[in-house]
Parts: structure tokens; sequence; C-alpha cells
């Protein structure tokens, strides 16, 4: 019953992958967004299920199918565990995967390659779900690198494009660089624990040593590349090439969690090792304050939202860090909420505006498009961390915890959380407030989007709003749903005492700041950022990202592929001119021994005489 | 039955393809192959039931020469490689045509006939004589059906053919001292040869020159790339997908038991040299400009791993490096024979002459971007269970060489990626680009099927090749 | 040791043989010297017949006659109707330079000496030649050994003469320009 | 009748042929002319011959003289050919001179 449920949760989305495939043209569009839809439904409804089941018993689903690969001291079966941890995932994956995917029926339906699309999709929440419920570390990357690809080819939806193709690369080849990492994790562990089997694992772990910490350190490198923190965040941005709602399920809510994910399931090991953790913590804070900088000019829409998103994860891994990983689960799913929402009602401004993402040429929409500018507003809010909306509790666990451990990294996070504040308001003052900036056709033709469109955006608003509500400080829900993962009983329940009130209204403070900054900024004098050229100073360093992906380009890529010029042109020739010179030699050997055939015959006789001459000689003084 | 009538199959098919003429002469040739291909799964079946379906009769007295045909499963594992993409190959080549095309099929037929017997023989004299002859249809496919500059290819090929041939007289003169030695060339009496450390580096540097020239290593790799290139695209396939396994299987079979000891002592030197190749074959495809050059170049990169997957010693080092052998004989099977697709609609091999053939072709896209994907070793495809397998074998031995033969998923990914850009994507290509046939089609098809299926269940092959390579290496440990 | 035969106490044998030795040896060195290729031959000839000599002196009858009849009769014939054909004379020797003659002259005395040498030092022959008295070279003896023990050898002989003598008539022929 | 060889000593003979040998080695290095380095090369053959007859009586065996007898078979076969060959090589390019003669220069 458990397998065949395993099965079904797994196996619907790639069932749906298949009919899109192979049938999706002929299907037609509406009909294969349909199948593409229900096909995620599907699993959410499995999922839901399960989440029953084990919010009942407590108790976590092993699932093995059969042995995968065998290796001299490592047998690993292609299984599936179904826990709090992936059931909890999965709940938010398959969920806001369907709303995503009614979404897109509508936001998708003027493109001629809609069950391409459709296919693409539900082929990543397979992946997802594989990687979310493989029992093991090898199963999880083929999840772990399956979404990669789906990345890969959903960033590149638009294919004609070569500069999107670009973007979708650097995704590829940058997610793969952390691939390296957890391969390379893997293998520590495979080798110091035979196993990579994360019930086996975490008793098999027990005491910390520098070769675990390297193993963790390699995850995490791992991690980094999924979840786009320093130095391997740079291919998220570039990944809003992709179409929006590929941008608000992959690049939002879902893959780029797969990090923490991770880092979750394997809290057993990184709390073993402190000073990776250290690492985690260092990075997380400083990737969300480096991403919250740059995203405070960004003039794209998108753009704005996926600086944020890195810088949230930014948070989020700060969480994982001090090894309150609960509260990074926390985050992670109100995030995914808010951030949903946020994505899909830029896609449905800039649907309505028939593609423009420049924000300087918005403005004004809030008459115009009242239910995405609502939605949207409460997600702003709650990603400010304003009080009661879900971000608040989320972000305000996260400070907390980051108070507790480092004084530093709690301030480097609480400016971020600011900032953040300050460039969402930018982004709603821009979009929603004042006159209209665009040209005077698109204005005609600005509406409202379908409802198709807009119950996703309602049901994710509402979610934004309430998603809080499961883990409250004090009493969490949450907390206690997780907890038979974690070893150490940490983190959450904190006491509610005077300097988490003070800490609590310290960062509403901070929130609020932002947001005034903002209001005045660009509602009460109403500016408007400069076009591309006129940026100068400060701006234009965080407006071009701190040069980040030029230096990359200068200092890897430009290497490599001179590197690869100079081997094709010289070594290559060189070996080959080597090799080539052995015949050569032989060949100058034979002409230069060509002129002692001088073809005078008393030359040969003389020459003749002389060796039978030496000849008897020999013979004869040899006796 | 046994073994021998698989090569009597293959022989005879060769003989009947020539006299059936050049029009039936490519389905003769896939019927034999596939005659073949069944034979052999019989056999597998046989040996399975725990059948003895080896083969030994005398042919030589003095030297004592044997014809031994000894099928364990990782001969069987190569044979079936070797079977199965024969009539892949033929298959394959259905949409050319071929002038004197009974020949042509006749000597692929006779290739797989000697690359078979290869990987069966189990008399060191009857090894090189089937090592040698798999030389000799090649260099005729190369040469006469090649395409480009007459002369260049003449260049090209003749240098590949006494390139390798030299390479292997040294092995020749290896085992002409081991009959010396012990008097007689069959394989177990080798393995129990007693030889000094000193004579087994020797033998073992003599076999090394033979295989890093056919596998090849690097700095032993120059014939590659230009061979592939000038060869017709049958040929191609035929060398980078059997071929180069003959020199990897080998270096299993010969040269590691029968000098074990000079193996283990300078291991990490040959380890590195795979590394190596890894490393600058994929460095070195980045900047291609000819399709099946870069081809040639990922192969170099995938070979050097499993070169380097060998020369662990270790279980896990063997069976990824047989497991990735036989992914890597299907995978760049498909891609050269994508290469080949686009070239008989756009008649050109340059990647700055292509572009947007997703447009035109989406079956052949998704059918060639799967390739791609297997390729650099998606999980899920057969390839990373190979890759992975290797991987793993070389961070027992040392966590650097993980390190830098992992860098292969990442500049491979780059290569590939970046050829799959500039091949397929983009805007519309001036040119038309007619979707795959159904001929085309069914060869994609099968491939992509075997690497899918086998890269959830690799079992099978696991199973069968296990036992074999146990053997193996207690004769590499036996002291 | 060398045995340099006494001329005052020689048998008439021995003063024959010296004679015979001389004539050989100055006419074969003539042949060599003279300029004119016909003087040569004549030279030669005059040097086959003082070897037929020797055959004499050593009682080989038949060969005696045999050597006569092939060389100075065939042979040397032969040699003056070919120099006779290519109408030789003494103009038409090239020049020899100066390194060749010295190289020959070199090789001569090099292998000489070495030969001398070897037979001087190698084991001298002791004692009597002793003689059985059996004949063992008159026409008889030699026509049944050659036509019995050597019977296959000299068919081939005959066939190499045949083939000889169509080689050289194909030779000679005229050939026939672009035919 | 006593052996002929007691009154001479066979290394008078020896020592005959291998100086008419030398002599012959010594015509082919010294004359350029085809057809004198021909008859050098008969010398040579004769001394041979000769040192076939003596030995011949010396071991009191005919088969030496047989031997004489197919080399002078040779010889006439050779002669006529070589003969044939120069005649041939003069009518084409107008010289005997083995200088000329360099086609198996390398």
């Amino acid at each position: 019953m458990d397998t065949n449920l395993a099965l079904l949760l797994v196996l619907t989305p790639f069932l749906g992958f298949l009919i899109n495939v192979f049938f999706g043209k002929s299907l037609g569009k509406t009909v294969s967004g349909t199948i593409g839809t229900l096909a995620v439904a599907i699993s959410f409804i499995v999922t839901l299920v399960l989440f029953n089941q084990i919010n009942s018993t407590g108790k976590g689903i092993e699932v093995t199918l059969f042995d995968w690969i065998q290796i001299s001291n490592l047998k690993i079966n292609l299984g599936f565990l179904l826990d709090q941890l992936s059931v909890l995932w999965l709940l938010f994956v398959t969920g806001i995967g369907s709303l995503i995917h009614l979404y897109s029926i509508s936001y998708m339906h003027d493109d001629e390659n809609m069950h391409k699309f459709f296919s693409y999709l539900n082929l990543f929440v397979f992946f997802m779900i594989t990687l979310v419920i493989g029992s093991n570390l090898l199963v999880l990357f083929i999840g772990w690198e399956g979404v990669g690809l789906c990345s890969y080819l959903l960033i590149g939806f638009w294919y004609k494009n070569q500069d999107y193709n670009d973007a979708a690369k650097k995704a590829f080849i940058m997610n793969r660089i952390g691939d390296l990492g957890l391969l390379i994790g893997m293998f520590i562990i495979g080798s110091m624990f035979s196993t990579l089997d994360y019930a086996t694992l975490k008793t098999a772990v027990s005491e910390g040593s520098p070769l675990l910490s390297l193993a963790a350190l390699c995850l995490f490198i791992g991690a980094c590349g999924k979840s786009a923190q320093i130095p391997l965040y740079t291919w998220l941005p570039d990944a809003m090439a992709g179409p929006t709602p590929v941008s608000a399920l992959i690049h939002a809510a879902t893959m780029v969690t797969a990090g923490i994910f991770m880092v979750t399931r394997l809290n057993f090991v990184f709390d073993l090792a402190v000073d990776v953790q250290t690492v985690i913590a260092v990075i997380g804070a400083i990737t969300s304050l480096l991403a919250a900088t740059i995203g405070l000019v960004q003039n794209d829409i998108k753009k704005v939202l996926a600086y944020s998103t890195v810088s949230q994860l930014g948070l989020m891994f700060l969480a994982l860090g001090f090894g309150a990983y609960e509260v990074a689960v926390f985050h992670v799913i109100t995030h995914a909420f808010f951030k949903a929402c946020l994505f899909l009602g830029s896609g449905s401004v800039i649907h309505g505006l028939h593609g423009e993402q420049d924000m300087r040429k918005m403005g004004g929409l809030r008459k115009a498009m009242p239910i995405t500018f609502w939605t949207m507003m409460i997600s702003s809010l709650a990603i400010s961390g304003v009080p009661f909306f879900s971000g608040f509790f989320s972000k305000d666990e996260i400070l907390l915890t980051a108070f507790h451990h480092s004084i530093p990294l709690y301030v480097v996070g609480s400016i971020a959380s600011v900032m953040t504040a300050f460039y969402m308001f930018r982004l709603m003052f821009l979009t929603f407030f004042k006159e209209f900036r665009g040209t005077e056709e698109q204005k005609h033709h600005l509406h409202e989007s379908g409802s198709l469109i807009t119950i996703p955006l309602i049901i994710l608003a509402i979610l934004a709003t309430f998603g809080g509500l499961i883990s409250l400080p004090g009493n969490s829900w949450l907390n206690e749903y997780l907890s038979p993962l974690f070893t150490k009983a940490e983190g959450g329940e904190h006491h509610l005492g005077a300097t988490e009130y003070t800490l609590m209204g310290v960062a509403v403070l901070g929130g609020l700041l932002g947001i005034l900054i903002a209001y005045i900024k660009y509602f009460k004098q109403n500016n408007v950022p400069e076009s591309d050229d006129n940026i100068i100073g400060l701006s234009k360093l965080l407006y071009d990202k701190y040069y980040i992906d030029e230096i990359y380009e200068a200092v890897i890529v430009k290497p490599i592929n001179f590197l690869s010029k100079f081997f094709r042109d010289y070594i290559e020739t060189g070996i080959a001119a080597f090799v080539f010179g052995f015949g050569k030699v032989t060949g100058e050997i034979a002409f230069q021994g060509k002129k002692i055939q001088t073809g005078s015959i008393g030359l040969y006789l003389f020459v003749f005489v002389i060796g039978l001459c030496a000849i008897v000689s020999y013979l004869f003084l040899a006796q | 039955m046994n073994v021998s009538t698989i090569l009597i199959i293959l022989l005879i098919g060769a003989f009947a393809t020539y006299l059936s003429g050049d029009k039936l002469a490519s389905k003769v040739a896939l019927l034999f192959s596939l005659a073949a291909l069944g034979c052999s799964i019989l056999l597998l079946n046989n040996y399975n039931a725990g059948e003895n379906i080896s083969f030994i009769a005398n042919w030589i007295n003095k030297p004592t020469i044997v014809l031994a045909l000894n099928a364990d499963g990782l001969g069987i594992a190569m044979v079936l490689l070797t079977l199965a993409l024969t009539p892949i190959i033929i298959f394959s080549s259905f949409g050319n045509e071929y002038k004197n095309a009974k020949s042509f099929y006749a000597l692929i037929l006779f290739m797989a006939f000697a690359m078979a017997g290869t990987f069966l023989a189990a008399d060191g004299l009857l090894y090189y004589v089937f090592w040698e002859l798999a030389l000799v249809p090649i260099y005729f496919i190369a040469l006469i059906w090649g395409n480009g500059d007459a002369e260049e290819r003449r260049k090209a090929v003749v240098k590949f053919f006494i390139y390798t041939l030299a390479g292997s007289l040294f092995m020749l003169t290896a085992f002409i001292y081991l009959y010396q030695k012990t008097g007689s060339f069959l394989l177990e009496k080798l393995y129990a040869a007693e030889l000094s450390s000193n004579e087994q580096l020797w033998i073992f540097l003599a076999f090394f020159l033979a295989y890093a020239i056919k596998i090849p290593i690097i700095p032993f790799h120059t014939w590659q790339a230009n061979v592939y290139q000038k060869a017709p695209t049958v040929g191609t396939m035929l060398l980078s997908g059997i071929m180069l396994k003959m020199g990897l299987y080998s270096v299993l079979r010969w040269q590691l038991p029968i000098a074990p000891l000079a193996a283990k002592e300078y291991l990490n030197i040959f380890i590195s040299l795979g590394i190596a190749g890894v490393i600058y074959g994929s460095i070195v495809a980045l900047k291609q400009k000819d399709l099946k050059k870069l081809l040639a170049y990922s192969s170099l990169a995938h070979v050097g791993l499993i070169a380097a997957g060998s020369y662990t010693l270790t279980l896990d080092g063997l069976r990824g490096a047989v497991l990735q052998m036989i992914a890597h004989g299907f995978v760049v099977v498909g891609l050269f024979f994508a290469a080949e697709v686009i070239f008989r609609r756009f008649e050109t091999r340059e990647i700055s002459e292509m572009g947007g053939i997703r447009i035109q072709s989406p079956k052949f896209t998704s059918m060639f971007l799967i390739l791609v994907l297997a390729s650099v070793a998606l999980p899920s495809t057969f390839n990373f269970v190979g890759e992975f397998t290797v991987l793993y074998s070389l961070s027992q031995i040392n966590i650097w060489f993980a390190v830098l033969g992992g860098t292969t998923i990442i500049l491979g990914a780059y290569y590939m990626l970046k050829m799959f850009q500039q091949v397929m994507l983009g805007e519309a290509n001036s040119k038309t680009f007619a979707d795959v046939s159904l001929n085309e089609g069914i060869s994609f098809a099968v491939i992509i099927a075997v690497l899918l299926f086998f890269g959830f269940y690799p079992k099978p092959i696991t199973d069968l090749i296990t036992p074999s390579l146990e053997t193996i290496l207690s004769v590499i440990n036996k002291n | 040791m060398i045995h340099i035969p006494d001329l005052a106490n020689a048998t008439p044998v021995g003063v024959i043989f010296c004679i015979l030795a001389f004539i050989t040896i100055i006419t074969a060195f003539l042949t060599i010297f003279s300029r004119n290729p016909i003087h040569s031959a004549i030279y030669l000839v005059i040097c086959f017949f003082s070897i037929a000599g020797h055959y004499l002196l050593l009682n080989s009858q038949f060969l005696a006659v045999v050597h006569i009849i092939v060389y100075s009769g065939a042979i040397m014939i032969l040699f003056l109707f070919t120099i006779m054909l290519m109408n030789l004379n003494e103009q038409k020797d090239v020049h020899r330079p100066r390194i060749t003659r010295l190289g020959a002259i070199v090789s001569f005395c090099l292998i000489l000496i070495v030969l001398i040498a070897l037979f001087i030092n190698s084991k001298p022959i002791v004692g009597e030649y002793d003689s059985t008295g059996e004949d063992f070279q008159s026409i008889k003896v030699l026509g049944k050994i050659l036509l019995d023990d050597y019977m296959v050898p000299f068919e081939f002989a005959s066939i190499l003469l045949l083939v000889a003598m169509i080689g050289t008539v194909l030779l000679s022929k005229k050939e026939k320009l672009n035919k | 009748m006593g052996n002929i060889l007691n009154q001479i000593g066979i290394e008078n003979y020896i020592f005959l042929s291998v100086v008419l040998f030398c002599i012959g080695i010594f015509g082919v290095l010294y004359r350029r002319n085809a057809i004198i380095v021909f008859m050098s090369i008969e010398i040579m053959l004769n001394a041979v011959n000769l040192l076939f007859v003596a030995f011949s009586t010396y071991h009191q065996d005919a088969q030496g003289q047989v031997f004489v007898f197919f080399s002078m078979a040779v010889a006439a076969a050779e002669v006529a050919v070589g003969l044939a060959i120069l005649v041939s090589i003069f009518r084409n390019i107008g010289s005997i001179s083995i200088d000329n003669l360099k086609n198996l220069k390398g």
C-alpha cells in the first residue's frame, strides 16, 4: 500500500510528462495543460493522504524498490523515505506546483510550445519529488541533477534567443560545480560509514572528525550551487530568462530550497561539523546582504525578486548555520508562499504589459489590476516582516537565533531585512502607484488577468498571510512536528522574554523604516530610477552586481577558453609533430642513407673486398 | 554450442555480404549481425545457466598456439556490446549510399568478427592476431569511404595505422618474452608466470604502449581526432564505440593480471595519466570547430576516466570501468550518429554553420539532448552509474583524484551544452532540416532505451561481470 | 712454410709448372693493363691456354680439352666478336680517376696479403701425397660419374644453357620502339 | 705413375690461384671498361677452377672435376647473357663504361 502510494506520488507527474511529450501537441493546449495540472494535483492529494498518516502515526515510511548501484562496500537502493520532513516538503512542492501549473495554463496559452512547457514542468515535479523522498543521498542526487536539467530546459524555454540559452547553460554548469562538491561529499561519507542511506547514516555518525567536516563542507558546496549562495549564486538572477511561472516554481519556491532540504536532511552530519556550520552561517549572512544591496537598484521587476530570493536563501542558511533547522524550514515554507505569490504577481503584471519587465515603464497599475496589486501587497508586507504576516514570524525567528549566537551576523541579517523591505516597496511603488509610464498602446490594453491567474494569486496571498500560524513563537506546531528528525533539541522553543520582544520590535521597526524610505523616495518625491547610462557611483557598482559576473568571466571562463585554444593550437600540434617526428626522422635517415648507394659498382666491390678481408681476418685471428 | 559459433556466423556473414551484391549487402549484413546478436544472447542464457561455452582447439604445435576462446562474464559483456552495436551501426548507415557497398558491409562484419575475437581470445598470440586483424577493415573503411580531402585523409589514416601497429609490436614482444618464460601463450599460464618486478615493469610498459595508443591515453591520442573526423561515420562509430574498448578491455584482461606488481607500484602515475586525459580532453573539446572532432575529444576525456578507473586495481574501479565502457560505447555511437544525421541534411560538420535545428525538428532535438545528457552522465542514465562507480573508486585511492576526475562533470557539461546550444538552438537556420526518419528514429530509440534502462537497473550487467572481475583481482593480488 | 721450387734441382715437371705459372700471371696482368680491348682478349686467350696446360699437368686431359673448347674457343671468340661489334678501341676507354686506381691497388694488395697470410699460417701439409693409382679422371670415369651421380644437375645445366641462349637472343634482338 | 703433386706441391697451386683470383679482383676494380671487367671475372672463375682440379688430384676424387665442368657451363651461359646485356646497353647509351651504369643509385 505504502509502496503503491509512493509510486503513485512519483509516477503521476512522470506520466503527465510522458503524455505531454508524446501526445501533447495533438491534444491541444488546454488539454495538455489540464493533464499537466492534474498530474501534479494528484500528487498533491497523495501527499495529503501521506501527511495525514504520518502526522497521526509520527512514523516515517520507508519503501525500497530494488538495488541500483553496487559498490564493494556500499549497496545503494532505489528507495524512498517518507517522513515528516519529506512530506512537509512535498506538501508545498506539489501544492504550490499545482497552483503554478494552473496559473501557467492561462499564462502560457499564447505559446506554441505549451505542451512542451507542461511536460518540462511535470518532469520537474517528478524530479523534485524524487529529490525529496529519496531514501539515500544518491537518489537525492538523481532528483538533484534532474531538477537542474529541468531548470536548464525551462530557462532556455525560448530557445531562439541565445542569451536565454546562455543563461540556461550557466545555470546548469554552476549547478554542476556544486554537484561535484555534493558527489565528493558523498564519496567521503560513503567511504567513512559505508552507507549513503539516511537512516543508517544517522545511527552510524557518532562523532566529528576533520574528514567529516570536509564531507560536510563538500555537501555545503553542493547546497551553494543549488541554493544560489556565494560564490555560486550568479546563475539565479540570469535564470529569470525563463517564463515567469518557472521563476516562481523552480527559482523561488522549490528547487532553490533543495540545498536547505539537503542540509536539514543531514542535520546530524552538520551538527558534528561545527566549523562548517560557522562557514554556512557566515556565507548565508554575506549572501543575504550582498544580494540585498544589489536588489536595491535593479530595475527589472524579476531581477529584484531574484536577488530578493538569493537574499532570503542567505537568511535561511544563516539559520542552518546555527543549527536551527526548523527555523530554516519554517522560512522556506513562508518564503515559498510569498515569493511564489510575488513572482506570479509580477508575471501577471508582465502578462498585462505584454512582456515589459522594466519597472521604469510601469506605474499606476493599482487600478487596472487590483487583485494582482492586493495579493502582491500582502506578499510584500509578508517578506518585509510586518507583524502578523507569515514572513514576520519566520524572519524574526531567524534573527532571534542569530542574536543568540552571534551579534555581528545578527546585525548583517537585520540590515539585509531592512533593505528587503526597502526594495520590495520600491518595487510596489514603482509598479502600482502614480501614473503609468509605458506607451499609450500598453495603457490601452491594461487589464486584470484572467481567473486562472488570479485564483492561484489569491490562494498564495492567503497562505502568505496565515502561513506563520504553523510556528507561532512559544507554541510551535512545526517544531513539534519536525522534532523526531533532529538529534539536538535546539533553537525552537525560545523563552519569550524581554530580549525577544525587544528584538521583535527592532525587526518590525527596521522593516517599517525600509518601507518608509521607499515611500519617501518613490511616492512622495516621485523619483523614477535613472536610465542605464546615467547610473553612476555606488549605484552603478550595485546596478552592475559588483561586476561579479565579469570577474568570473575574466578569472575562470576566459582562462579556460584561452587554455583550450592554446591546447588546440599549440599542444595538440606539438604532440602531433612529435609523433610525426618519428616518421620524419626515419625518412631522413633513409634519405641520407640513400646517398651511400652511389650506384658505382666499383665502390661496392671495394667495400665488399674490405669487408671480406675484415671478416676473414677476424675469423682467422679469432681462432 | 559455444562462443566460436558467434565468430563463425560473423565470418560467414562477411563472405555472404560480399557475395550478395551491392544492393542487398546492407540487408544481408544486418541480418547476419542480428543473427550473431541473437546467438550471443542465447549463449548468455546458457552461460547464466552454468553451461560451459568456452572453446578450445589446437592450432599450431610449435610454437604452441591454441585456438582458445574463453567466455567469462567480462568477455561476454564485451562481445554483447560489440554485437549489439554492430546492427545499430549497420542500420544507422541505411540512409547513406555507399559505392561498392558489398565490400563496405563485408568489412564491417569482418571487423565485428575480429573485435569479438579479441574479446574472447584466451591465447596470447590468437588474441594478438585478432587485435591486429581488427585494424585492417577499419583502415580500408576510413581510407576508401572517408570524407574530406583524399590526401589529408590518407595521411591521417596511414598515421593511425602505423601508429597503432607500432604500438602493438611492443605487445607482441612482450608476448614472445612471456612465451620464452612460460612456454605457452595461454592466458592462465601467463597469469601464473613468475616474473620479477623488473620484468613486470617492462612487460607492463610494452602492453601500456599498445593500449595507450589504442585507447587512447594522452599523449598518445594524436591520431584520434583526425581519424574520427576523416573516417565515414560508420567507421567512427566502430572505432569509438567498440575498438577503443578493445584497449580498455585488454588492460583489464591482459595488462593488469600479468604484471600486477608494476601496476601496483606505479598506480598513481597511470591514474594521473588517465585523469590528465580527462581534463585535457575536456578543455580541448571546448574550442573545436568540427562536430566530430569535438566528440572525439569528449571521447578522449571519457576513456581517460575509464582508464583511471581500471588502474585503481579495486573492484569498484574495474567494475565502474566496464560499466562505463559499455555506456560510453552506446552513447558515443548515438552522438556520432546524431552528427551524421545533421550531416545528411546540412552537408557540413562545422559547428558554426549549424544552429536553429530545434525549431525544425523537435524529435531529433529531444533524442540528441538525451544523448548529450547521457554523455555528461546525468543520473538515471547508464553513464552515471559507471562514472559514479569510477569516481568513487578514485576517491578511495586519493580524494584529489576524484576531485580532478570529477571536473569532467563540469567541463563535460560545459562543452557539450555549448555545442548543443550552437548546433541546435537559436534562430531558425536558412537551410531546411527534416526531422528524423523512421530508420534513424529506431536507431536512436534503441540506444536511448538501453541507456535509460541500465541507468536505473544496471544489476544484470553488474552481476554478469563481477565474478570475472573478482577472478582478475584475485590474480592481481595473488602474492 | 712456403715451398719454393728449387730451380737448380727441379724436375722437368717443376720447370714446366714454373713457366706455365709465370705465363698465366703475366698474361692475366697484361689482360688488365693493356689499353686495347683486343689485346686484352688475346692475352686472356694465352692465359686460358696456360691454364689448360696446368690441367694437362694435373693429368686431367678431358678438362683441358673442354677448357680450351669452351673458354678459348667459344667464350673468347664471343668476346672478340663483341669487341669488334662495338668497335671499341683505346680512345674509347674512359679516363680512370686516381682514387679508383688507388682503391684497386689497395684492395688488391690487401686481399692478396690476407689470403696468402691465411694459407701460410694455416695447417701445413705434411708428408707425401699418396697415390692409389686408381683411375679417377679418365673420360670414361668422368662420364660415368657425370651421367650417374650427377644426372639431374647435368640435365639442369642443359636447361640453363638453353635458357641462356633464349635470353641472349631476346636481349640482342632490336626492340621495336613504340610497340 | 706417381702423383704429380709430389713434384710440385699443392701449395704452389693454391698460391697461383690466389694470385690469379686477386688479379681478377684488381681488374674489376681497376678497369671501367665493362668488357675488361667481364674478362677479369673470367679470370677469377678460372682461378677457382684451377684450384678445384688441383684438389681433385690431391684427393684422388673426380668430383672436383665434375664441378669444374658445371662451372664452365655456368660461365658459358653467363658470358652469353652478360655480353648480350652489354651489347644492348651499348646500343642504348653508346658506352660500356660501368661508371655510366648507375641506375642502382639510391
